[in-house]
């Protein structure tokens, strides 16, 4: 009998063999297994044989996104600065995605970062991956060397260690919050849509840290980015920090100091994550790939939590949708004015 | 007064104006036309619009040592530039609730809308936004030390 | 040999000359380098910190120089030396192999004397791993698990505490100072002889990579067509790189701010895309390919055509850490294959 | 008539002749101005403050005279008077004498050592003989030209040749000449336009007053001097007789005017009430006491214009006393005090002391005046002003000479630039074939590269007199300024913006190689531009320019507290030279101009205004709302002059119809505008596209219904109860029969002066005292009883007040505390009204109640406003550009506006403003091209992600997606410069040229670096 995430293995060779055999794509972006437990490795097929690697289970964390725009353009015929963009159809990707990697990709084409007509999408209702470092943290950060896994469950193994572990224990936190699963723009299922998740507590982890009082908010902040070595594996995992030039590489002005001295790191994560208002679909790469452990996802969790309440509008749920910051309405909540809160009191 | 009260009340803190030249940045001239006192606590930056001014722009005031920041521009409706002031109003609202969230006072960054005529209002944002500052302090949290 | 509760006031005494740090888990269990407070022993689960001890070697930031900035002022924008000194620093719980990079890293910076001033003020001293991780193949690079290159004191964790062996004159005197301590048993000097023996067999087979590469010709290695298919996966973050305790590249700027300016050094990858760029545009590794090509050749071939031996440990934390699970070795298995 | 001269001769350097000249020369005509004293400026340089907005006078008048005396098409003739004007309208032939200077203009450099020297004081005529200067003088500090003068009446030299000659020895560039002489110029000009003001009247032939007996009598003028910076006491308010600040002081109203007994003035002089006012409360400001009491006394508080009646409550909240009364006695008290008697309204005579006495002396006409407009065949009406009617409200008698400002009727100043445009107008409507025919065109100087060149700093600190040097250490601020980075020099002026040292900074530049100038002065959004021209005049690129407004947001807001607004200051020069420094220089772009127009609202204004400029050729679309011409001028019945309105009215639809020029539209509105000045492009109801240069809104305003509510006076309840419009309706229908009307009752201010609706109409008193009259006349058996709260026949019009008082039409006096009580008995009116003079109830029984309702903007008039991005006052009225000297600009450029829309006004004033705002106009549409944004946004292609975001937060469609490049692409043409892309952009990828991040953030950066403790203090 074989697992859920065997099965989608199995059919996501099988599409994406089709789409490269038919020439309908000319890569397939995936993720295959390399020496690591835990750890996938996104994968790009160039031929059908490659396809056979593809892999599918509870660890394929990074957004995949992330590799579509670099992947686009070099399939494109070279372009001298100045030569007209090329004619006809361009060369096509295939790609899996799930419903916060779909939402992302329609922000990537509201950007003109992608084009949909270059993308074949497969998508999958994600069941929710599991957050490595949870793990890690439940065998007491050991030497992990292999784990197996079914559908609700992990058998994780190393030297003088041998534990099960029950899956939806180690989901990822941004996965245990999603209420949007299924992916928004899709050209193939495999399996079916879910539908939205109803939950009581989606912005629990925000709300927690609004209660505290603004000295502990500070507090917390610091003490959550305070092991920052600034490799910026979050920004890179990010399929929507795609600046060739990074604000944190600007020196004129210079926004933020390049060491790892607490303002410095303050303020990189304050613009980063600020930069993905109303853009950010929670896909939680930027923690995943953060080898500190750092929950910068808050963050983005709560402009999240905030352009909902204020704007009344999620990232990518739509592609005629205007991203809330290029966008404004006459009566646009303004409480935060000092000119009309003190209107207010004079009332 | 105990001594840390004195200090308090002599500290004047430095806060950085950004002021559209079209409402408010004329307000303050006209507060200065009609003699209006407030403290000498604002160091004004004229900018085209308060759509001009970006969050990095905020951060950044703060990162070299502002102990508050006051963005004004026209009144909804009466910008100069037609729109410019709702895309601000968006922007502000989402980074000024962000940054509480990260712990930084509520009364450091402020905002408001000051029409070229309000001349008084400017006086009395500027004399609010100064006592509010003025009770939390310094600035510590984002300022750059080296 | 010292007992724990020795080792322990051994470090209380040495607390006064030194500010002492060694592996430490945070609130998340992860082990990094921090300040240990009295009484706080070396974290000595298996395998190396989070972060490589390079960080007491190249502090992010190195000041460089400090000037004013202020108009006015007589000494406006003339730079002078920085005037942080701060307390010489004790490092206890090093892996061998953490220490070897310092050792590596000497070689590039033999000239640097900032680098040189952190080495005075450093004093490591080792804990010999009694079994290496998944993850560690420092038998690869001409490290071992005992090896003391780099150390001033190689302690063997034994059931009881530490013994204790000092490596440099420095080492020496610092295991003077912590008086005779409790003679070592049999049992105790036994356990030591398994670590010495055992800790190596737990680990990849001793290979003579380097000459092995050396012989290498370069063109191939460089041509090989594996890149384009390792760099696919790459993100082109700095994981690798700032973990990697051989990794020393750097950037320069001057930072000025209310009248004050430095000239800092920090941390740089050759994994950004700015690193290579040209004041003109150009840039010689535009492609991600590219610069993943480079990290690789450059620990595995330049660096050993140059000075000898790898610039790489084997600790394994970039393999541990990667993101999309590029492995050294396998890249390793690639350029012999070559 | 042979193609007319391209030159105009402007009689009168005050800022009515001002701003004619320059209406004149920037629309393509040279100007002779002839001004007959030293220096222009006139009355308005001698004041301190200008009422409503407390504006100092010489800041808001410096820039225009000194664009006027460096003005390439203004031919400036000081101390010259005109002798003869021959010809007619198109070819003028006109004698001006020159009088002798005997100084070289082109020499002298005004560094005062001439006057220093001079051993001759006499009393300065400029402070009304208060002070003194030398017979070798300057007019005042800011005067155009910045030239000395030598007064003949007292010079030793000339009076008794080779004793002392002082002057000459000192002068360093040798400009005395005593050789000089008067010169005779002969001068062809098209046409004429006077515009030589007022004297104020002078009460010392009014013994009762007491002036030239006490010491501490001054007039209003007088005060003006002792108030000001730049006086005899240099804002220190002295009483004259011990130099002691006065903490008591009354002002007498009506000194001069309202007089037909003493004065021979039955005229009212329309701005005493309100600079009064004006003088108590800047009195109590600049008092260092602090407590002033201030006593206005008056018989009818006039402040019937915009603003006005707010500065009039407001006055009152700040504790300024008004006692209605007439003095009729000023007596000598204790130690130069003085004792007033007069008799209080409830009829008992009463004293009161006080140690300073203003008499608040109405305007005139100067007898040389008088004398000129006798040679040049000039009508004078009865008063001695020039006659004008009220349908051509600047036309003299003679063809082709035009007046405008105080010399037609006593009025404040925005009135008299209205005027003076007005005038401009109409002169070019003869002369706009002749447009550009003797105009220069300004050449300057090639601009020097300074891209490679390392920043050379100057910066200018201004004293602005004592409005600066009072309050900051201006000496130690330039000290300061010495210090920072890249600068090579700093100075302190007592007046940057003074014509002399203007001309010197511009030596400077060239003389230190300065590439970048900082001026901290006052507010570079007055002063920006006349800096940024001396730069050019210098061969630099006139963006390498900064200001720190060291006045308005710094001395003039921290009086109390002069070392942190000098620390202040320091900060702000330091802020503008780091932003300087980053400063590029930037191409002057420009807009080809749409050379048409489009006036919105065909009433009155619209249609004058219409034809205005038809008549100079250029196409007019005119929109109006309703579907006939004609407007809320169809309502009226007659000026007060006594004219009919609505054949004028017929008339008026009749040329607009018949004019070719004008593309009419009727039943259509305004539904979209974008655009901007010289390239407009408006959507109509209609569907109707139109381009178009300008836009004149003169949508006018609607009469207020008062159809419940206190002032209801059973309005549309009672047949007998009108609206001053719905008896006028009857007077042009012939429906109303006078002979059977027994008693006919006016209330006056329905609705005006009330707390919903502040301000004053100012029509009504006029309008409803002429219906009275015309009852009055046609029936002089009726009672006719005027309610009212103060009569505000301002000008001329106070005679008609008087003519109804004679024919004895009985006028009470209401407040707000006892409106009249309108009742009805079976259908008959009953009105009960207490008379404030016999203290008793009336109560009248009228067959005819009309009511003087208020004149209310318009509802809509909002958006209209923003479709053209226009400001609004709190009344609801559009919102001038600067309510003294920009009364018919908005603030968005290539925008005018005109008639009862700005402020309610009556025809004549209308029709004033309406070619007011033509002129205007004019200046756009007479050029090919005007000038475009400079500062637009740059995308770095680099930098660019092609995310789009900064063309979907571009309210201008100006950046758009480069489909080769997949890039933003930025359209200069259509860029404000706003800035909106920029803070939009993640990347940092678009900025704006010189108000980048980097510009700016260096500005807050450098604010933050504190001055050490000490440092330059």
């Amino acid at each position: 009998m074989t697992t859920a995430n065997e099965r989608i293995t199995q059919e996501l060779r099988q599409r994406a063999r089709q789409l490269l055999e038919s020439g309908q794509v000319a890569a397939f972006v995936g993720y295959t297994s390399g020496s690591m437990p835990m750890v996938m490795q996104p994968f790009v097929a160039r031929t059908p044989e490659e396809t056979d690697r593809l892999e599918w289970n509870s660890f394929c964390v990074l957004n995949l996104a992330n590799y579509l725009p670099a992947l686009l353009k070099s399939l494109e015929p070279p372009r001298r600065p100045g030569d007209p963009p090329p004619e006809g159809p361009l060369p096509k990707v295939g790609v899996v995605a799930t419903g916060c990697w779909s939402r992302n990709m329609v922000v990537q084409i509201q950007e003109n970062q992608v084009q949909r007509e270059r993308l074949v999408i497969i998508g999958i209702s994600s069941r929710g991956m599991v957050d490595r470092k949870k793990v890690l943290g439940l065998v007491g950060h050991a030497d992990v060397t292999s784990v197996k896994e079914d559908d609700n469950s992990l058998l994780v193994k190393g030297p003088g260690l041998e534990q099960e572990i029950n899956r939806w224990d180690v989901i990822r936190d941004n996965c245990a919050c999603c209420v949007h699963p299924d992916p928004v723009i899709f050209d193939h299922m495999i399996g079916d849509l879910k539908g939205e998740r109803k939950l009581g507590e989606r912005f629990k982890q925000v709300e927690e840290i609004e209660n505290m009082s603004v000295q502990a908010r500070w507090e917390w902040f610091t003490s959550e980015i305070d092991s920052c070595i600034r490799c910026y594996a979050c920004r890179n995992a990010c399929p929507l920090c795609y600046c060739p030039t990074c604000f944190v590489d600007d020196s004129r002005p210079q926004w933020v100091g390049k060491s790892i001295e607490p303002v410095d790191t303050a303020i990189f994560h304050i613009i980063r994550a600020y930069h993905c208002a109303g853009r950010c679909t929670d896909c939680g790469s930027c923690e995943s790939a953060c080898p500190m452990g750092i929950r910068m996802r808050i963050l983005t969790k709560k402009l999240q939590k905030d352009v909902l309440e204020l704007y009344g509008t999620e990232a990518g749920m739509s592609l005629d949708t205007p991203l809330p910051l290029s966008t404004y309405k006459l009566d646009d909540p303004q409480d935060f004015v000092l000119t009309e809160s003190l209107k207010g009191e004079k009332k | 007064m105990s001594d840390i009260a004195k200090k308090q009340a002599e500290w004047q803190p430095k806060i950085i104006a950004f002021l559209c030249n079209w409402c408010s940045y004329a307000g303050a001239d006209l507060a200065g036309v009609s003699r209006y006192q407030y403290p000498p606590s604002l160091r004004i930056v004229r900018v085209p619009c308060s759509g001009r001014v970006s969050a990095n722009m905020i951060l950044d005031a703060l990162r070299s040592g502002a102990d508050g920041v006051l963005v004004s521009g026209c009144h909804p409706g009466d910008c100069h530039y037609i729109s410019g002031n709702y895309y601000a109003r968006r922007r502000f609202a989402v980074l000024k609730r962000f940054l509480e969230f990260v712990g930084i006072e509520p009364d450091r960054v402020n905002f408001s809308w000051i029409s070229a005529s309000e001349g008084e209002q400017f006086a009395e944002v500027a004399t609010e936004v100064t006592e509010r500052v003025k009770k939390l302090g310094p600035a510590r949290h984002l300022v750059k030390e080296f | 040999m010292l007992d724990k509760a020795g080792f322990e006031d051994w470090l209380r005494e040495l607390a006064g000359q030194f500010e002492i740090f060694g592996p430490k888990a945070n609130d998340r269990g992860i082990v990094n380098w921090q300040k240990l407070n009295e009484g706080e022993l070396p974290d000595e689960r298996p395998g190396v910190p989070k972060g490589s001890i390079k960080t007491f070697f190249f502090p992010q930031p190195e000041t460089l120089l400090e000037f004013s900035a202020r108009p006015g002022t007589e000494d406006a924008f003339i730079p002078h030396e920085p005037g942080t000194e701060h307390k010489p620093r004790l490092v206890v719980g090093v892996r061998p192999c953490d220490a070897r990079s310092v050792v590596l890293n000497a070689m590039p910076y033999e000239d640097d004397p900032y680098f040189h001033k952190n080495r005075q003020n450093v004093v490591l001293i080792g804990l010999a791993c009694r079994q290496g991780c998944s993850t560690c193949f420092c038998t690869w690079t001409g490290g071992s698990p005992v090896g003391t290159e780099g150390l001033d004191i190689l302690a063997y964790p034994v059931s009881r505490g530490y013994v204790l062996e000092p490596v440099t004159e420095r080492g020496a005197s610092l295991v003077e100072s912590a008086g005779p301590g409790n003679d070592a048993t049999g049992a105790e000097l036994k356990e030591l002889e398994e670590i010495r023996s055992k800790a190596p067999s737990s680990l990849p087979e001793t290979m003579e990579l380097a000459p092995r590469l050396r012989e290498k010709g370069l063109m191939d290695l460089y041509n090989a067509p594996f890149w384009q298919q390792l760099s696919d996966s790459c993100i082109n973050c700095g994981t690798c790189t700032f973990l990697c305790p051989t990794c020393y590249c750097f950037d320069i700027q001057d930072e000025t701010l209310r009248g004050k300016g430095r000239r800092i050094r920090y941390w740089d990858s050759c994994m950004f895309p700015l690193f290579t760029l040209h004041a003109s545009g150009h840039n010689p590794r535009g492609e991600k390919v590219k610069r993943v090509r480079n990290r690789f050749m450059h620990k595995l071939k330049y660096f050993p055509e140059r000075f000898g031996p790898l610039s790489c440990v084997g600790c394994g934390r970039c393999v541990r850490d990667c993101p999309v699970n590029i492995d050294i070795r396998q890249v390793i298995n690639e350029l012999l294959a070559t | 008539m042979s193609t007319p001269k391209g030159s105009v001769l402007v009689v009168g350097g005050g800022i009515a002749g001002v701003q004619a000249a320059l209406d004149l020369a920037d629309s393509g005509f040279y100007v002779h101005l002839v001004e007959k004293s030293a220096a222009i400026g006139g009355s308005m340089s001698q004041l301190d403050k200008t009422f409503p907005t407390n504006d100092c006078s010489a800041c808001i008048l410096s820039p225009k005279l000194v664009e006027c005396g460096r003005h390439l098409n203004i031919n400036l003739l000081t101390l010259s008077e005109v002798l003869s004007i021959d010809g007619e309208p198109g070819s003028f032939k006109v004698k001006v004498r020159q009088n002798p200077r005997y100084v070289d203009v082109d020499k002298c450099i005004a560094c005062g050592n001439c006057a220093e020297k001079c051993p001759k004081k006499v009393p300065n005529e400029f402070d009304l003989g208060l002070g003194t200067r030398k017979a070798i003088y300057l007019r005042y500090p800011q005067a155009v030209p910045l030239k000395y003068a030598i007064d003949p009446e007292h010079c030793i030299y000339l009076k008794k040749p080779g004793r002392c000659g002082f002057c000459e020895k000192e002068c360093p560039a040798g400009a005395i000449n005593f050789k000089d002489t008067p010169r005779e110029h002969d001068i062809e000009v098209g046409s004429v336009i006077l515009a030589l003001g007022f004297k104020p009247f002078d009460p010392s032939r009014l013994d009762f007053t007491g002036y030239g007996q006490f010491k501490n009598v001054v007039t209003s003028m007088e005060f003006e001097r002792l108030l000001s910076p730049s006086g005899p006491c240099l804002g220190h308010m002295e009483r004259p007789s011990d130099h002691q600040e006065p903490r008591k002081i009354a002002w007498l109203q009506c000194v001069g005017s309202r007089d037909i007994n003493k004065a021979c003035h039955g005229y009212c002089s329309s701005v005493c009430c309100m600079y009064a006012i004006k003088q108590a409360v800047i009195a109590r400001e600049h008092s260092e006491s602090g407590d002033v009491d201030a006593t206005i006394f008056f018989m009818d508080m006039r402040t019937h214009g915009k603003g006005f009646e707010a500065y009039y409550d407001r006055a009152r909240e700040e504790g300024i006393n008004f006692h209605r009364a007439r003095v009729h006695t000023v007596l000598p008290a204790g130690n130069d005090n003085l004792k007033l008697r007069f008799t209080g309204e409830d009829g008992k005579l009463r004293e009161d002391e006080f140690e300073l006495v203003v008499l608040s002396v109405g305007l005139e006409t100067d007898p040389q005046v008088m004398r000129l407009a006798h040679q040049l065949g000039i009508h004078l009406d009865s008063d001695s002003f020039a006659e004008t009617t009220c349908f051509q409200p600047v036309e003299t008698s003679r063809k082709g000479i035009f007046v405008c400002g105080a010399l037609a009727e006593p009025k404040d100043i925005p009135q008299s630039v209205m005027e003076a445009s007005a005038a401009a107008l109409e002169a070019e409507r003869i002369l706009y074939p002749a447009r550009w025919t003797e105009t220069r065109k300004k050449e300057f100087p090639p601009e020097r590269d300074v891209h490679a060149e390392p920043p050379r700093i100057g910066v200018f600190v201004c004293s602005c007199g004592i409005n600066i040097a009072s309050v900051v250490d201006v000496q130690a601020v330039t000290d300061y300024a010495w210090t920072l980075p890249g600068v090579v020099l700093a100075q302190n002026n007592l007046f940057t913006c003074s014509q002399d040292t203007i001309n010197q900074m511009a030596d400077i530049i060239k003389k230190e190689n300065l590439n970048r100038v900082v001026v901290a002065s006052c507010t570079p959004r007055t002063h920006e531009p006349l800096f940024q021209e001396t730069l050019r005049e210098a061969g630099i690129n006139k963006f390498l320019f900064e200001m720190a407004n060291i006045r308005d947001q710094d001395s003039w807001v921290h009086q109390n507290d002069p070392e942190a607004a000098t620390i202040k200051a320091m900060d702000l020069v330091r802020m503008a030279v780091a932003k300087v420094r980053g400063d590029d220089p930037l191409p002057y772009n420009s807009v080809t101009v749409t050379k048409s127009a489009l006036v919105i609202g065909a009433g009155v204004a619209g249609m004058t205004a219409a034809l205005s400029l038809a008549d100079q050729g250029f196409p007019v679309t005119l929109v109006e709302r309703k579907d006939r011409l004609g407007g809320h001028g169809r309502k009226f019945f007659r000026t007060w002059q006594g004219q009919e309105i609505q054949p004028y009215l017929e008339e008026l639809v009749d040329m607009v119809e018949s004019n070719e020029k004008i593309d009419v539209c009727l039943g259509s509105t305004i539904q979209e505008v974008s655009g901007s000045v010289g390239q407009f492009k408006t959507r109509l109801s209609n569907g109707k596209e139109i381009e178009h240069g300008v836009a004149i809104v003169a949508v006018g305003a609607e009469s207020y219904k008062p159809r419940e509510g206190r002032w209801n006076f059973l309005y549309g309840k009672n047949p007998a109860v009108h609206t001053l419009l719905e008896l006028d309706q009857k007077f042009i229908k012939g429906e109303i029969d006078a002979k059977n009307l027994n008693q006919a009752v006016f209330i006056h201010c329905v609705g005006s002066r009330v707390p919903e609706r502040p301000y004053c109409s100012r029509v009504c008193c006029t309008h409803a005292i002429d219906q009275a009259i015309h009852l009055k006349e046609t029936n002089p058996e009726m009672d006719i009883f005027m309610l009212y709260r103060d009569i505000r026949t301002y000008g001329k019009r106070e005679h008609l007040y008087q003519k109804a008082r004679a024919l004895g039409i009985i006028f009470i006096r209401y407040d707000l505390d006892n409106i009249p009580r309108v009742t009805e008995e079976n259908g008959r009116l009953r009105i009960e009204v207490k008379d404030p003079i016999i203290d008793a109830d009336v109560t009248l029984h009228p067959d005819l109640l009309v009511l003087a309702s208020a004149v209310r903007p318009r509802d809509d008039v909002g958006e209209l406003s923003k479709l053209f991005k226009c400001a609004m006052s709190s009344d609801g009225f559009l919102l001038e550009a600067h309510m003294k000297l920009r009364p018919v600009d908005f603030a968005t450029d290539g925008v005018y506006l005109a008639g009862l829309c700005h402020y309610p006004k009556p025809v004549e004033e209308t029709i004033a403003q309406a070619k007011a705002a033509a002129s205007r106009a004019g200046l756009v549409l007479s050029r090919d091209a005007v000038p475009a944004e400079s500062i637009t946004a740059v995308v770095n292609l680099q930098k660019c992600t092609g995310c789009s975001v900064c063309t979907k937060v571009c309210a201008y469609h100006a950046v758009n997606m480069d489909p080769n490049t997949g890039k933003a692409a930025v359209d200069t043409g259509l860029c404000k410069g706003c800035g909106a892309c920029v803070a939009g952009c993640r990347s940092d990828a678009i900025t704006l040229k010189n108000l980048g991040n980097e510009q700016i953030m260096a500005a807050v950066e450098a604010a933050m670096d504190d001055i050490q403790a000490g440092q330059g203090l």
